[in-house]
């Protein structure tokens, strides 16, 4: 090629044969790649980002999808260019993997659960590099080291079930650098994973672009990776590409009205700074709600005490425990009425056992919650299933805690159902009003999860929620796989809810803008402990414990302009959260530093 | 000349499970057996005695068998060795007769040695042996393949309730046979070879013998007539154009010969109704609410084809007979009525009788209808019978509900089940029997009164109809006293009319004979029913 | 897993024992008498002796602590006996057929190798079929393989073996002459010639057996690998530029494999079962035969001994399933 | 918001129903199943009102014809009506078939569930399901015979009564195999996340079963549910063979194709008209339960 683009698309159009007709993934779609450049396309959900990608490799094939036009021109390493389009699959298998590697956008489910990390990690070296077993291990293992897994030699033998979801992901990544490729695709590759890693990984593949002239193609909704990542961005919408410009361009001259609204939604950290109280973000074109703060009252809801789970590792002839999983190890918080609580942290740090714990949805070992005048570890199971009218979850994966078979309207109305609260017709109505509360089109309510985006299925499980005017609500991650836009319009729904209906909310979330955004108070976890606790203007602004500090160092900008380099960053690896059953750590102390301020002085392992 | 022809498979579709005729009465075991071990004498094709390990059939014009009835005396032949190489004596049939009416051993040819009083040995080649009292048929031990003689050397530790310890002897018994056990596989295969010691030196012809068990007739059959990998196949039970196309196939012949076996229904003379209490169903407490009308039970008779019947179940293999006891010939009734079919004559028997037909074409009576549960084992043959009675019976106004049992529950004599034929809830029941040998006393001597089955015995009496009848009794006793062949002939005659033609509580359908098959190079083959049918295979040869 | 081994194991005794105890009572419950194959010739009085004489005449309770004893603890004697020359189970009495009056112990030896010849042959061949097809229809799914194979393997198991055993004979051995189906026991094969008569006569009974054996595990084996065909991870495997053939043969089968795995091994114990119809068509005398023999002529000890054998195989392979599945699927721990 | 929530084109309100029914419609193996097993079932139930011959009418002497016009099947060794007897025997193979395939369906999957949901009843529930694989079938329905068939003659008539134990027997001797794949799908699926939303918002453990885990586990039920009703038309074929199923002059399928393997040679036409309909009923449920499957399946049904 005469521009010396690594790949080129050109007019790409990718249809899918459905029983209802073709379907159109990419309609039209062209940009270029060069050497040692990332590239980020950014769009809506079902905009075509991932087929295009996928097209790319070839892989659209199997999924049901046929390149109906245009060109993927790639630039081979020493064969000169092809068209990827019409080369046919044996040529296709020497360059996937070995030219082009890719990182898909689920890298929870992209591990093979049955082969070892090492296995997976040789196999492609074996084939294309024609590598013996052992040059391909000190090869796998190179590379585990460089992507910063820990112990790398002991996750080799691994299975990726043994592995953390932060592993997990680095070993996808891991596995496509493995042949050192011209070209990367990741696709969303820090969807859903905590900051600290999310920042580890940016920095690797930064590096590696820079060290080896990899380009980087980069698909994300995160606009604040963006403003890290990219050279050039590329905006989607509906199967087309709105715009093409570097990464200045587009965030300080956005043309296309989309491109506008995406900005316009992405949460910044530091845009509450100065404020006490959360407030619904603008969005662009919205005029319709309020933008107040929400205030809040005084009076505690809920009341957590010296909580700890623990998790029985089983063992011996008599099942008996072995060891413990320490999850949950001494937290105490107090969520007041119509306030937001956030937890955040690592990965793996307890967050979700804490609020399930609440719920006794997993039993604590000990500890008390007090949940509006009741305590909620004492009830028996008839006096529970009435206490949980009044506290509801959401929980992390809005997919997995929807049941596939069941209609949607028949989802939301199963707690009334459940309670009894509304019959017939005034249940429906309910259920009507609920999809309206949520901005869902009613005609959704015959439908079944799948046939739903992220997002408006995160919708459903918020719906449900609802349903029965809970005091409390635990929101697991509720927002954390939506893409930018629609996230803003769940968040601006459950501060709206708050305002209106004085509802609590438990917030889980590691996106610490959205965090920032949202929440009254906040309590940073680590290794099962609340570290640092207090209001979040406290927290965010002057925080206290080391690893508070450097959570909120991670924290990606959404702005080109500041850009954090590889220094800045500097994580341990958490220490492992089993003991042996005997064992008993010492108990959390804290210091207020400020009024409602506390930071644990005891050990937290960081 | 012996082992000259060398080697002869034969099939039975029943696999031997043992080759010792005194602990299974199976005829797959006895026939079996016989190849090994042999009685003192058996019967011929015609029901004939021929002597085997004695020098001639004692009688009482011989003198072998006393005036008073209460003994006969036998003589081996000399020089008569066992296969291992020792001789036979008279110890070795003296001990035979203990083994088998020792009293814990179980033994299944008791029957056979019913009223001996002893076995004396006279000398080295002479036992005698004494009855209680005068037995006019003297010829049930040591007579026929049932009772063949056992080595007393290989024996003399199995007695009583060692019998079944005794494995390798059970499986392998020393004989005086044409062959000898190489290898016992139960119910599988037998391997045998010629008995170097065999008392013809010529015989046999075959060297080598394989007996292979197992299996339905079909393939039996075929496995001879068809694909000739076997030269012999017992009892082939097949429908007639099933057996006919076979024999089609031309590797080999089926043959046939005639026994007493007698397809029959008995008609049940007592009250099978389930409304009755345990005590008194189908017990003469309480006859039967239409079958003890002898004009219903002659008109059931009436309306069979039993030419028809044979066509299509038996074929070359079976002939109508109106007879329970339908041969030897000498003790056959010449009664043919039942063979015409007359369902006119049935349904105006029964208008008569004043059976009247009723809106749904059954008749009826006082209340009482004409509806019949009509039982048997389950068997291809046997449904086929039900099916066509069933038709017949309802163009003469009889509803019939048919009912197929397990033949291992139907012919099991367990007590606690409703389904045996001798608990008979039912109101007729087919099935077939037969008598040992060729003296039908014991046989006749079933339909006494008071031998039915009933509770009292747990349901374990011979009388299966419940027919009673004090002319009979007296009939049957006088069998039991006369000796005079003349006299026993017509008596038994005048018995077997009394249950079927003048009676009707038996009606006989069908004489079933044997049918057997052999490859067309397998020589000297003669069909026996009244004795094993391998009671000959010294003779047997290559056709060359 | 070893400690889930042998707590299973533990936990297998008692199971064992009760459900010995079910089988006795069901059996002596059932109606039917030994002596039901007994001539009608013979009087009823014989016929009461010979009851007696095999034992009949005591109480249920004592035959099934007799049953225990000789199973649990004299029949393994004998096997001590058999293979160390010792003689602790001299003059013992073992667990005795009603039937051929011979320990059923020595019958079921001596039938294991044909049954295990024909039956378990029939079984290799049948997964070894069943595998590809349900693995290439399932790649191809409603292809014309997929349909051909769907229906061939369902007329396959609707057709049952009572009709496609003698429709083979008039086939293959009337018609054509090609086997024989007379299956010789007392072969033994020592030689090429000989091996070559073996396969003959094997070929007929294994294809009929192998015939249900396939269409239920191809099934399996299609659904499984349909699941798995639409994960990630194959995607993953394809982006690394693998081949179709390890791509399918490597990684999805692994994974399909874990359920149908178990499924092959719930199958196992009916191979010692023996396949009752077929024994019988090909007169093949196995195990299966030797059970209906002894079920139809009421030989209780042979039929309790057969069926709790069966029913130790039952639960032993069902623990290795599960103890398999813990192998095959890193994820599963029992402890 | 509100330029959100339009994005997906409204459609008009559609049952669960009109949906499966949509979906089936376009599976074309299904339904020609459907098609075929609607033939079969009305060919058998109302073609005895339509065909002169009685199944049981025994015509000695036009006995053993091949096909022709008036006997298009050809007539059996007694010279019954093959047709009629195919009619006959049909009705009684196909109720037989369903309701034991329902019986056993039912029984496995309230043992699969129930072992797979309760964990406590888990190890009780397939040390049973082990005891009922060892017991041997025939003893079992001989002693169900013994127990049962007098005074469910009495109760019901002796037809019914048959029927019902037979159903009964072969429901009782197949469920097992659905347990133990229904327990490892429950067992999988109590893992799944939307198990614990559902008890969050207070779901019984009945209306768990019936709102969630059911549903969910119909996929491995339905391969049950074909492979059972083969099964159990064969079943009671063997029983009949062994005289403990309907009176012999009843015939079914089964019984039919089993009489009809002797004459193999001589009247092949005779064991194809039934193996035909055995064929043809396991097929078509097959590929019916294969459409109802994928219909029944949101996930699919949405492609
Ligand atoms: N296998 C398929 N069959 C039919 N349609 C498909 C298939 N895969 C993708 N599509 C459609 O193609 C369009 C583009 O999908 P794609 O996965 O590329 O979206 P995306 O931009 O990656 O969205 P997200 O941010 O949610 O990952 C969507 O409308 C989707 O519905
Ligand atoms: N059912 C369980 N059995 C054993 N260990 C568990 C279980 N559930 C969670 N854990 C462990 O408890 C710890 C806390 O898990 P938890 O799910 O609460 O993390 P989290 O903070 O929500 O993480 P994430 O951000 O990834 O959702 C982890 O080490 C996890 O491995
Ligand atoms: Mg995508
Ligand atoms: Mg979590
Ligand atoms: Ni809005």
């Amino acid at each position: 090629m005469l521009d010396n683009a690594i790949a080129s698309i050109e007019n790409l159009r990718v249809e899918f044969q459905t029983k209802d007709g073709p379907v159109v993934g990419v309609e039209d779609v062209s940009f270029k790649v060069f050497p040692g450049e990332t590239v980020c396309i950014v769009g809506e959900s079902g905009s075509g980002k991932s087929v295009s990608s996928l097209s790319l490799m070839r892989l659209v094939e199997f999924g049901g999808g046929e390149i109906a036009g245009g060109r993927l021109v790639f630039n081979r390493r020493d064969a000169g260019a092809a068209d990827l389009a019409k080369t046919d699959q044996d040529l296709m298998r020497t360059i996937r993997g070995n030219e082009i590697g890719m990182i898909f956008q689920e890298p929870m489910t992209a591990l093979n659960p049955v082969f070892t990390v090492g296995r997976q990690l040789t196999e492609g070296l074996r084939l294309h590099k024609k590598m013996s077993k052992a040059d391909a291990e000190a090869r796998a293992l190179e590379l585990l080291r460089q992507v910063r897994i820990p112990e790398p030699e002991r996750r080799l033998h691994q299975y990726p079930h043994e592995l953390s979801g932060g592993m997990r992901q680095r070993v996808v990544i891991a596995m496509a650098m493995a042949c050192e490729p011209r070209l990367l695709i990741a696709d969303e590759p820090t969807t859903a994973l905590d900051v600290t890693i999310q920042a580890e990984i940016l920095a690797l593949m930064d590096r590696l672009k820079r060290e080896t002239g990899t380009a980087v193609m980069f698909i994300t909704h995160d606009m604040a990776v963006v403003a890290q990542m990219a050279d050039r961005v590329v905006v989607m919408f509906r199967g087309n590409k709105v715009e093409e410009g570097t990464v200045q361009e587009i965030f300080e001259n956005p043309t296309h009205d989309y491109t506008k609204a995406l900005l316009a939604a992405v949460p910044k950290l530091g845009d509450m700074s100065g404020t006490d109280l959360p407030r619904p973000m603008k969005l662009f074109g919205d005029t319709t709600h309020s933008t107040d703060p929400i205030p809040g009252t005084d009076e505690p809801i809920l009341e957590v005490k010296n909580l700890v789970t623990r998790f029985p590792v089983q063992g011996g002839l008599l099942r008996r425990t072995v060891a413990k999983v320490h999850a949950v190890e001494d937290v105490s918080f107090t969520v007041n009425k119509g306030r937001t609580l956030s937890l955040v942290g690592e990965s793996g740090c307890g967050k979700s056992t804490a609020g399930r714990s609440i719920l006794r949805l997993v039993e604590p070992e000990s500890g008390h919650v007090q949940f509006d005048d009741k305590d909620v570890i004492a009830l028996n199971s008839r006096e529970l299933h009435k206490v949980r009218q009044d506290m509801q979850m959401i929980f992390q994966d809005p997919f997995a805690s929807l049941n596939p078979q069941m209609k949607l309207s028949d989802q939301v109305a199963e707690p009334m159902r459940n309670y009894g609260t509304h019959k017939g017709s005034a249940m429906m109505d309910r259920v009507a009003m609920l999809f309206d509360r949520v901005e869902l089109p009613r005609s959704f309510m015959n439908r079944y999860p799948h046939e739903l985006s992220g997002g408006q299925r995160q919708r459903i499980a918020i719906a449900r929620a609802l349903a029965l005017n809970p005091k409390l609500i635990v929101a697991d991650e509720a927002v954390s796989a939506l893409d930018v836009s629609v996230q803003a319009q769940v968040l601006n729904l459950m501060m709206e809810l708050q305002a209106e209906l004085e509802i609590s909310y438990l917030f889980i979330s590691h996106d610490m803008a959205v965090v920032e955004r949202v929440s009254h108070d906040v309590g940073v976890m680590y290794l099962g402990r609340i570290v640092e606790i207090g209001p979040r203007r406290a927290v965010f602004e002057n925080p206290q414990h080391p690893y508070t500090q450097a959570l909120m160092k991670a924290v990606p900008i959404a702005d080109p302009n500041q850009r954090k380099s590889e220094k800045d960053l500097n994580f341990k690896p958490i220490p492992s959260p089993i003991h042996p059953v005997g064992y008993e750590p010492e108990p959390s102390i804290y210091k207020e530093v400020a009024p409602g301020h506390r930071v644990l002085i005891t050990d937290s392992g960081y | 000349e012996r082992g000259s022809d060398g080697h002869v498979n034969i099939i039975y579709w029943q696999a031997p499970s043992i080759l010792n005729p005194f602990l299974s009465s199976g005829t797959k075991d006895i026939e079996s057996a016989s190849l090994v071990i042999e009685p003192l004498g058996r019967y011929d094709p015609n029901g004939n005695l021929v002597p085997y390990l004695a020098q001639e059939i004692p009688t009482v014009a011989n003198g072998g068998v006393s005036e008073d009835l209460k003994s006969i005396t036998w003589k081996l032949k000399e020089g008569l060795l066992w296969s291992d190489g020792t001789a036979v004596t008279s110890a070795d049939v003296k001990f035979t007769a203990e083994y088998c009416m020792h009293p814990e051993g179980g033994c299944a040819q008791l029957a056979k040695f019913d009223g001996v009083d002893n076995v004396e040995i006279i000398d080295d080649l002479t036992v005698k042996v004494n009855f209680t009292e005068p037995k006019p048929n003297p010829y049930g031990p040591f007579m026929g393949g049932q009772s063949p003689i056992l080595q007393m050397a290989q024996f003399k530790d199995c007695m009583g309730a060692k019998a079944p310890e005794c494995t390798e002897a059970n499986f392998g018994p020393i004989g005086t046979g044409p062959f000898v056990v190489d290898e016992f596989k139960t119910n599988d295969v037998i391997s045998l070879s010629a008995n170097p010691n065999y008392r013809d030196p010529a015989k046999p012809a075959f060297a080598t013998v394989t007996f292979k068990g197992g299996g339905d007739a079909t393939a039996a059959g075929r496995a001879v007539l068809e694909t000739g990998e076997f030269d012999y196949a017992w009892n082939l039970q097949l429908a007639p154009d099933v057996l006919a196309k076979m024999a089609e196939g031309g590797k080999g012949k089926p043959i046939a010969a005639f026994g007493s076996l007698v397809e029959r229904l008995e008609m049940n003379m007592t009250d099978p109704s389930p409304d009755l209490d345990a005590d008194t169903r189908s017990t003469r407490k309480a006859p039967h609410p239409f079958l003890s009308d002898i004009n219903v039970r002659k008109a059931l008779s009436m309306a069979i084809d039993r030419n028809l019947l044979v066509e299509i179940g038996y074929g070359q293999a079976g002939r109508p007979t109106c007879n329970l006891v339908p041969g030897p010939a000498v003790y056959a009734s010449d009664n043919t009525d039942c063979l015409t079919q007359d369902i006119a004559g049935a349904n105006a028997l029964l208008d008569e009788a004043g059976w009247v037909k009723g809106a749904d074409g059954v008749r009826a009576k006082d209340g009482v209808r004409l509806s019949i549960l009509y039982q048997t084992s389950t068997n291809a043959v046997r449904q086929d019978f039900q099916a066509l009675i069933k038709q017949w019976w309802s163009e003469i106004g009889v509803e019939t509900e048919l009912r197929n049992l397990n033949a291992s529950v139907f012919f099991g004599g367990d007590p606690g089940s409703p389904d045996t034929f001798q608990k008979f809830y039912a109101d007729v029941e087919m099935y077939a029997n037969n008598f040992d040998g060729t003296d039908p006393q014991a046989y006749l001597s079933m339909y006494r009164c008071g031998n039915e089955p009933q509770p009292s015995n747990q349901w374990n009496g011979e009388n299966i109809n419940r027919f009673c009848d004090p002319e009979y009794d007296k009939l049957i006793d006088e069998l039991g006293r006369t000796s005079d062949l003349e006299k026993r002939y017509a008596l038994a005659k005048k018995m077997n009319e009394m249950l079927t033609k003048e009676s009707y509580v038996v009606v006989p359908l069908v004489d079933r004979g044997r049918v057997s098959a052999h490859s067309n190079s397998l020589g000297g083959v003669v069909l026996n029913t009244w004795d094993s049918e391998l009671w000959n295979a010294a003779d047997w040869h290559r056709v060359k | 897993m070893l400690t889930f081994t042998i707590r299973r194991l533990i936990l297998a005794i008692p199971t064992l024992l009760f459900i010995s105890l079910v089988i006795f009572l069901l059996l002596e419950l059932a109606p039917g008498d030994p002596m039901a194959q007994v001539p009608l010739t013979v009087p009823p009085e014989v016929k009461e002796k010979m009851r007696l004489a095999l034992g009949l005449g005591e109480p249920g309770y004592i035959r099934f602590w007799k049953w225990l004893v000789q199973f649990f603890w004299i029949e393994p004697q004998v096997l001590i006996d058999h293979y160390f020359g010792t003689t602790f189970s001299e003059g013992k009495l073992r667990v005795i057929s009603w039937q051929h009056r011979a320990p059923v112990m020595d019958v079921v030896v001596q039938r294991l190798p044909q049954t295990l010849w024909v039956v378990g042959m029939s079984y290799v061949v049948g997964v070894l079929i069943a595998l590809p097809i349900g693995i290439y229809s399932a790649y191809r799914q409603y292809s014309m393989f997929d349909q051909a194979g769907t229906f061939i393997t369902m007329i396959g198991y609707s057709i049952p073996p009572f009709f496609t055993g003698p429709l083979v004979i008039v086939i293959f051995s009337v018609q054509l002459g090609w086997f024989p189906f007379i299956y010789d026991t007392t072969h033994v094969v020592n030689d090429w010639d000989s091996f070559i008569y073996q396969l003959r006569q094997m070929i007929m009974p294994v294809m009929v057996l192998a015939l249900q054996t396939t269409a239920q595990i191809s099934r399996y084996m299609r659904a499984s690998m349909l699941d798995n065909l639409n994960q990630d991870y194959v995607r993953t495997a394809r982006a690394k530029g693998l081949s179709e053939r390890v791509v399918v043969l490597v990684h999805v089968l692994r994974n399909s494999m874990i359920p149908v795995v178990t499924v092959i091994a719930l199958g196992l114990p009916a191979i010692f079962g023996g396949a009752i119809i077929t024994e019988q068509v090909f007169s093949v005398n196995g195990i299966g035969a030797q059970l209906i023999g002894a079920i139809q002529a009421n030989d209780l000890p042979t039929v309790q001994t057969l069926t709790f054998m069966f029913a130790f195989l039952i639960v032993f392979f069902n623990l290795i399933a599960d103890v398999l599945y813990g192998i095959l699927d890193p994820r599963i721990r029992y402890d | 918001m509100t330029d959100m929530s339009n994005m997906e084109p409204t459609k008009p309100e559609r049952s669960q129903w009109v949906d499966v029914w949509d979906q089936f419609k376009h599976h074309k193996g299904a339904l020609l199943g459907g098609i075929i097993f609607i033939v079969i079932v009305v060919g058998v139930f109302l073609g005895p009102l339509v065909w002169p011959y009685d199944a049981q009418f025994i015509d000695i002497r036009a006995r053993n014809q091949g096909p022709s016009w008036a006997h298009p099947f050809g007539t059996d060794q007694l010279g019954r009506d093959t047709l009629a007897r195919m009619m006959a025997g049909g009705q009684t193979s196909i109720a037989v078939g369903l309701t034991a395939m329902l019986l056993a369906l039912g029984l496995g999957s309230l043992v699969g569930i129930t072992a797979g949901f309760f964990k406590r009843l888990d190890g009780p529930l397939m040390r049973i399901t082990d005891l009922f694989l060892a017991l041997p079938i025939l003893p079992l329905l001989l002693v169900m015979m013994l127990l049962f068939r007098e005074p469910l003659s009495g109760a019901v008539g002796p037809e019914r009564g048959i029927f019902i134990l037979i159903v009964v027997a072969i429901g009782v001797t197949s469920w097992m195999p659905t347990a133990r794949i229904v327990r490892g799908d429950v067992l999988a699926l109590k893992e799944r996340e939307f198990i614990l939303a559902a008890r969050s918002i207070g779901t019984s453990n009945t209306n768990m079963i019936k709102r969630h885990i059911l549903p969910n586990v119909l996929s491995p039920i339905m391969v049950s549910a074909t492979l059972g009703i083969a099964n159990a038309i064969i079943t009671e074929s063997a029983l009949s063979f062994l005289g403990l199923g309907f009176p012999p002059d009843f015939p079914t399928w089964g019984r039919l194709l089993n009489d009809a393997t002797q004459y193999l040679q001589d009247y092949p036409e005779r064991v194809f008209w039934p193996g035909l309909a055995i064929s043809l009923t396991v097929l078509s449920v097959n590929y019916l339960g294969d459409g109802l499957r994928d219909a029944l399946d949101p996930r699919i049904r949405g492609r």
